[in-house]
């Protein structure tokens, strides 16, 4: 079976889907392997580093026209899906609930596509869960980036020319990415806190040293880890509790999201004009409509004096080790579809049902 | 109570033995490890074999025509020895885990 | 008296004293027990040699052949138990130390021609020799018999306290109503010899097998008495000091086994007893009994282990024990064991967390080994230490496929000689399952929170 | 007396002299005070900032009328000169050793200047000591920075997608930059080593958890606390022990430093050819010439995939500190230099002696 | 002898051994002492008034008299001396017991009418209580004198311990030849006597003034073995055990003590002793000497504390104690103490090197004080624990105009109660000069690696 | 040597207490910390002082006329009252500082 391994085309994108490492697994595995050339440069993978393990580096045309199976990060765009032919295997993140007419697309290629996103919160599955590795990485990114837009430091520093007090952290949403960034703050020597409607998340925040703002939460409760959408009064009981916090806080990250759904908005332009002058936001969710009114996906704006910098969960910055994770994933993710070589189709199988949405054409999930 | 007074005051001495050796074995056993207990229990198991002597004894002093006294102590010994033997024997065994494997 | 034989005694009596302090500490128990039994031996062969009366052969070949006998008997049962039944086995031979002491009692009694005449005292002794003995030896068999299991059941005897205590008072009067009377009837003697045996089978039955252990240092510490008693009759120093000795360690000792279960040794004498033993936490019927362990017993284990490996997990960071723990390592590692920590890659709640956490302590990064890596070790590990860590070593990711962490890649911290897991209770972990790994035979659970139980840890480690 | 506090005007800086905090320390003093307008906006001050506690915010043109002293960070540049006149005090960094031609200028113009750079290294002047103050910060920003650029993480991570090793950091020069680097990029999680010509730099590197690479030193003694210049030999036996990190190394950054003279070149380019693709330089000594060969002002430069990016240790970025403590010297160097708002001329002192580059025109050191 | 008296002996003994029991824990030293004393008032009274002999009122009187004066003496004495001079009054009171034991001698020695018909034990112990009481009276004397400086310098005789070892053995054959002829000259006692008076001075005259505490030790278990033989001589049990008790307690104290000071007992009973005391480390011309410590003494300090502030310094990051230090603040404040640390600026090697470490050990932000928030805070300060720092706490930035760091700002750790400085040795810091905080005499040292250091320190505090 | 024999046959028992006391005595004492050292020291000074008992015997014994003796007798009381009464208050005041603060 050949797996073709596409260079991402979104803008800012610096990952690639298979890193030398993973390639070298799977060949060994028996698979055959083709890449598009330079998929790897942004990830500093070069050419060469794929050829020399006997991936076949060809243009973008022949991986489409002689992979069984493309992988990819990003969703396939239209101009991807023109190259695509009946029967292939699309492996990628498609968004397949918020992005319908990509499904349909797919399928009226006559095309198989799995999504990557939809892999279950489940134990077994945590070694193929790209949102879980990618947010990770994203979180500490999220405060490195922080910490260079700055204009202050983190760490508390009593010097002869005066002490430093130590910069104020505050994290909306404890995920896996929230909660990387308290680890990374705290290891900075920020002054961390952090709110998330998930109450189980507490003691998680405590556990690397954070203080935890709690809301008080009437019944919204989470469901196979992930948040549930939160009522307006939730939202209102929320900014009582946060405002004092986010008015003193020099960075602030926020990384709430509802799967499938818009990003809740959780700063409104109003409490960013309040904000101390110097701020900065950090937002993660910006590609979900963001959780602070002002940012704009990838756009920095600067409102009186707070910068908001709108990003993804989605690492690009750190490509290397990005890729070298979602490799491993996707990885992990086919061991588990084929066997000697071949899918095994098993419909039944959790993780199988839960990503493939098209099968042959046909669309199984919406 | 007069008893008591009675005894103490004509074996004064063996009294203050008495006080002292308690104070000994309380001195010298608190505070020990936890692992130690069922060694040290068995350890001491044996030391109360100290009973032999008197078995012994009574063997020794008892006519040989005395059939009971002898059977008596005959047994009597026999399970001293059991309980002196056995109990350090086993107690060493316990002590095994405590080579220092190094 | 012969002074040769006084300053054997004397000898043989240190020897007592030393051993038993040696007995106290890891190092240095084995020659405690050594040097005791040396003074034992010679306070044996000093009493039959040493003598300044005249004593037929006969006797002499009686002795010799008991002497033989009891030493074979003795040597060949300690040697062939198995290590899980040697508790059991100090009873029984508890037992008999206690029925040589009544039989001593009941020989004087019978053999004095004149009971009558002989000081109120000297019957006083004799009989409490006898009741003493009769109790150690019957209560120890029925503990032996309890702890092997020929008696399982816990036998409720209703208000048997009461009934208990009742017996005490009769024994105490029994016995003071012959010193008095001055009478030398054997029936009586017997009688009480009977009194004491009975009590005995009761003091003990009620008692759940988890309290065993005290029961029988407590008849144990007895039996010295019993000694020490008939040292007094024959006014014969080893056995008085001797006796003395046991007895008093014992009942430390007993007390401290108390406190190690958390019991008061009041609660033991009066029956309370073995009432908690029977709603045992964390007994599970499917997956059977957990075995509780004590930070100095852990401590102990580790101490002389070649190879720890320690697993952390989300617990460690609950409890903010980083520092700690790394302070355990260095300690074993400057103790000379080789420590290696295992790290689960969904070790926590976050990719990564023990990695930050263990980084911050400045564990070095070359001792922290992935999955893959240190399965194959756990094999030859004498301990594993498992701190706040539930799912990642829950072998029900291998063998149960209904369980929602089926499939799962796990630890094998099962394949290492000891298991010590830390937790604060049974509660489950993220999954929210039961772990079976806790109801393993090798498992010891060393409950509390693991900054505490770790520093605790250490605490006993400096100390050895 | 009067103090005017002047907008820096040298491109990448955003740093202020003075900040709200002092100006209002010295006002408490008796002083009076001037400042440029917006002087302080990139650092986060506002003007209204100044206004509120009295300091008069006024044009360019009347600060240097009126004030008779004139405080600035980087040097008077001939720009600025024009408008000073004679009898004026002018304090700021002027590097006098290597500038002669603006200390001739600045003597023409009858009028007085102290040059910050020259504090000596006594226990007693650490409070006024601004190359130990900035380069601190400037320490900790390097790392930041080389974190943002770099594409992979710091930490050691073990996941359910595999094992992210720590990166590698080298640190050439454990001076004061250097040391906050170690500290930082180890509270970061990276595996950190150091070298320096100085040997005492040794525990203090360690003191932080860095490995320190040693090279044998055959009588590169340190003068005041300062590094003497390097022999060829020493150049060599450095390189000797020292690549094999390098070449290994994710990050590294310069700080070496001889006040005074060049910088010394401690990575050639053909060194930066042999070094990992998509490792990252920071060169802290950039503007005086560089400890990499490659390495230019204020640029970064890709050489084979190496990043190479110049700087200085004047942590800009980090404004708003910098600006604080800056000042805070600048106030216990007036503070030292004056009684009850006059300056007390004291030459025999050797901090001032030391600082006092030009009074009223006569040059007193070269 | 009258039962009610031994059983009040029996008492009074008990008493002293439970008492030296609690006086060897801070908690219970108190009560201990209290016991003690009740049970020698016990056995005093005790003593004078059951007696089955016709005593005539006057010795009554003159017993009374000697009784109060004693008392009166004593008490007042003890009660206005200062703390400082408490040792040497030991020393003193332990001379007048050594006396009155000898005394005791004599009078039983010529007291008795035919010496030469009293079995040889008995003369044997009369003599060795005059010998051993001479020798602890005038050794106590000279001991004493030396503390108060009244004797002051270290007189050295050549060979001394030749002629020391050469008198002991003098004392002994002298007293041996006495006992065998069973003469019952009195010139033969005095001379006995005189031996022992002579060799006391011989003993302690060459030991330097540091060893002192030792040989009062030393000396005080002679007096509890010279008690203990008088006790022998009226076979009077309070007396024996007491005086064993106090002379085996007595060996073992003087042993912890040499342990503490590192010495041997050989080193100091042959004479090797006070050598080293001559040459004492951190004797400094100009600034006097130093006081070095215990981690236990420093532990007991800080446990009765109510407030400690640490000062970390260089030396902390050397040693990367950050995470003992750490664990020695919370261990402090879960005991009740108030703990802060006091950061100097520059402390350390870079800007916020203090606030790096202490950050890694997760210590709270809001216990960390800058210099010039905390300087005011010493003077309310019962401990101030210096960590490795040297020129941040060093006054001559204040005093020394000469000096390289004058006019640096400072910590006030001076005003403090206690100071307890950690350093490895008497090296210099990063300035390079002496520092006379260390010679300061509310200053002692704990000499050692931070870390382990440290360490102890945190192991003594748990203890406690 | 065969003088100690004949002592531990003829006082075979107080051979015994001598003995434990001794151990009670080093048992009790060993592992106290070194703060406790002074006090500890004073404390025993102060119960070595139990030779009183033995001057007060002295002095009930003799008979009043024998000067010598009384005098003695006397001083020996006097030293004796003092090294306790002295010895136990000084202790006490030492042990002032282990008072808790709080
Ligand atoms: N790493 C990730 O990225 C990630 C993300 C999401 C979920 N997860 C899941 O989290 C789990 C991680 O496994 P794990 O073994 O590390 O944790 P775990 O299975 O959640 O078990 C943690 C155990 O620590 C004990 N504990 C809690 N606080 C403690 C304290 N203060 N002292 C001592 N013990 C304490 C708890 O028992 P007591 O209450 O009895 O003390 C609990 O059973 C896995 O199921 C994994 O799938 C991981
Ligand atoms: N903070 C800054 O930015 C900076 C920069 C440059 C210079 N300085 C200077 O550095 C000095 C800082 O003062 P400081 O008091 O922190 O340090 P210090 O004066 O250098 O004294 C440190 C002391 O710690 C002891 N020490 C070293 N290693 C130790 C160990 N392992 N365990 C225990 N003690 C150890 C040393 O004595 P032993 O050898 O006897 O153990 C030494 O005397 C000041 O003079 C300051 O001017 C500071
Ligand atoms: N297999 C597994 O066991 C596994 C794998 C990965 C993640 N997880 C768990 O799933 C959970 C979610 O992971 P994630 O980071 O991908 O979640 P996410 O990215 O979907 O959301 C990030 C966080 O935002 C929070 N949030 C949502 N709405 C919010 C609001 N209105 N206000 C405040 N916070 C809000 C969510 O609770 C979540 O914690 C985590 O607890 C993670 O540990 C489990
Ligand atoms: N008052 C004080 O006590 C005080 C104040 C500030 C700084 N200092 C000390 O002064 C010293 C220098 O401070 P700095 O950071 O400003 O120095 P710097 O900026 O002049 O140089 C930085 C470092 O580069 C090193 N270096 C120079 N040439 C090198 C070469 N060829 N190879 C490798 N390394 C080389 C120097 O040794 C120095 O450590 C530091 O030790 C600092 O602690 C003391």
């Amino acid at each position: 079976m050949k797996i073709g391994i596409l260079k991402e085309t979104q803008k800012g994108e610096k990952r690639i889907a298979i890193s030398p490492n993973v390639a070298k697994l799977l060949i060994s595995k028996g698979f055959e392997l083709l890449i598009e050339e330079d998929a790897g440069k942004n990830s500093s993978y070069k050419n060469s580093d794929y050829c020399d393990i006997q991936v076949a580096v060809e243009k973008r045309g022949v991986v489409f026209k002689e992979a069984d199976v493309l992988v990819k990060i990003n969703p396939f765009d239209d101009e991807d899906l023109k190259m695509v032919h009946k029967g292939q295997v699309l492996v990628s993140q498609l968004y397949y609930k918020s992005s319908p007419e990509l499904i349909e697309a797919i399928a009226a290629k006559g095309a198989t596509a799995f999504s990557l996103d939809a892999i279950p919160r489940i134990s077994r599955a945590q070694d193929m869960d790209v949102l879980s590795s990618q947010s990770n990485l994203a979180g500490y990114k999220a405060v490195i980036l922080g910490a260079n837009e700055m204009t202050k430091i983190f760490p508390l520093m009593m010097t002869a020319a005066g002490t430093i007090t130590p910069s104020k952290v505050l994290i909306y949403g404890v995920g896996v990415a929230g909660l990387q960034a308290i680890a990374t703050a705290k290891r900075l020597g920020a002054v961390v806190e952090a709110t998330d409607i998930r109450t189980e998340t507490k003691e998680q925040a405590e556990s690397l040293g954070a203080k935890f703002i709690s809301v008080e939460n009437k019944g919204e409760e989470s469901e196979g880890g992930y948040a549930k959408e939160a009522s307006e009064d939730y939202a209102y009981r929320q900014k009582e509790a946060v405002n004092k916090s986010l008015f003193q806080a020099d960075l602030v990250i926020t990384t709430a999201n509802i799967p499938g759904r818009k990003a809740p908005v959780l700063i409104t332009e109003e409490q960013v004009s309040q904000m101390k002058n110097g701020a900065v936001i950090i937002d993660l969710a910006a590609a979900q409509g963001g959780n602070c009114e002002v940012s704009i996906m990838s756009k920095t704006i600067v409102k009186n004096g707070v910068k908001v910098i709108g990003t993804t969960i989605a690492p690009e910055s750190v490509s290397t080790n990005a890729s070298e994770l979602f490799a491993k994933n996707i990885y992990n993710f086919l061991m588990h579809l084929t066997e000697n070589n071949q899918f095994k189709w098993d419909l039944e199988e959790e993780i199988t049902d839960e990503t493939l949405i098209v099968k042959d054409g046909t669309i199984r999930k919406k | 109570m007069n008893e008591l007074i009675e005894f103490i005051s004509s074996n004064l001495q063996i009294t203050y033995i008495i006080i002292l050796a308690t104070f000994v074995g309380i001195e010298v056993i608190k505070s020990i490890p936890a692992v130690l207990h069922t060694p040290l229990m068995s350890g001491a198991n044996a030391l109360s074999g100290v009973v032999i002597v008197g078995a012994i004894l009574v063997m020794l002093h008892s006519d040989p025509t005395d059939y009971v006294a002898l059977a008596l102590g005959f047994i009597a010994v026999v399970l001293g020895v059991l309980n002196v033997v056995g109990g350090f024997a086993v107690t060493d065994r316990m002590l095994e885990m405590f080579k220092k494997k190094k | 008296m012969n002074i040769l034989l006084s300053i054997i005694y004397l000898i043989s009596t240190i020897t007592f004293i030393v051993g038993l302090k040696k007995l106290g500490h890891p190092e240095t128990a084995k020659s405690g027990n050594l040097i005791a039994s040396v003074g034992m031996g010679l306070a044996i062969v000093g009493t039959i040699f040493i003598n300044d009366i005249e004593v037929p052969i006969i006797i002499y070949v009686l002795i010799g052949v008991a002497i033989t006998i009891g030493s074979i008997m003795g040597w060949l049962i300690a040697m062939k138990v198995e290590m899980t039944k040697m508790p059991e086995l100090v009873s029984l031979f508890n037992g008999f130390g206690g029925a040589s002491a009544a039989l001593i009692g009941v020989v004087e009694f019978i053999g004095n021609d004149n009971i009558s005449g002989t000081k109120a005292t000297m019957v006083a002794t004799i009989l409490s020799a006898v009741a003493i003995g009769s109790i150690t030896f019957s209560g120890s068999l029925v503990a032996w018999g309890k702890l092997n299991g020929s008696l399982k059941s816990v036998i409720k005897i209703p208000q048997y306290n009461i009934i208990n205590n009742l017996f005490v008072i009769a024994i105490i009067s029994f016995s003071a109503y012959i010193v008095m009377s001055g009478s030398d009837s054997q029936l009586f003697l017997y009688g009480l010899l009977g009194l004491g045996i009975v009590y005995g089978v009761l003091f003990v039955l009620p008692i759940g097998g988890a309290d065993m252990p005290v029961v029988i240092s407590l008849l144990n510490s007895l039996t010295g008495i019993a000694a020490a008693i008939t040292g007094v009759l024959y006014d014969n120093m080893v056995m008085l000091v001797g006796g003395i000795l046991v007895g008093s360690a014992g009942i430390i000792l007993t007390i401290s086994m108390c406190k190690a279960m958390n019991r008061t040794l009041g609660s033991v004498i009066f029956g309370s007893f073995g009432a908690t033993a029977v709603a045992e936490e964390g007994i599970n019927k499917s997956l059977g009994t957990i075995k509780k362990t004590t930070s100095s017993d852990a401590a102990i284990m580790m101490n002389y282990a070649t190879n720890v490996i320690i697993v952390p997990g989300y617990g460690l960071a609950v409890a903010q024990a980083q520092h700690v723990i790394h302070e355990l390592e260095e300690l074993l590692v400057s103790k000379g064991v080789n420590v290696k920590y295992a790290i689960h890659p969904v070790a926590g709640r976050m990719p990564g967390h023990m990695n930050v956490l263990l980084a911050e302590s400045n564990v070095d990064y070359s001792i922290l080994s992935e999955m893959d890596d240190i399965n194959p070790q756990f094999a030859n590990a004498d301990v594993v230490l498992v701190v706040g860590a539930n799912d990642v070593v829950n072998p029900a990711a291998h063998n149960d496929p209904a369980s929602p962490i089926y499939g799962m890649p796990i630890l094998d911290v099962e394949k290492a000689k000891h298991i010590v897991v830390n937790k604060r209770s049974m509660k489950a972990g993220y999954a929210g399952i039961e772990n079976e790994l806790f109801y393993n035979s090798k498992t010891s659970m060393l409950f509390g929170d693991a900054k505490e139980a770790l520093t605790e840890l250490v605490g006993e480690l400096k100390g050895m």
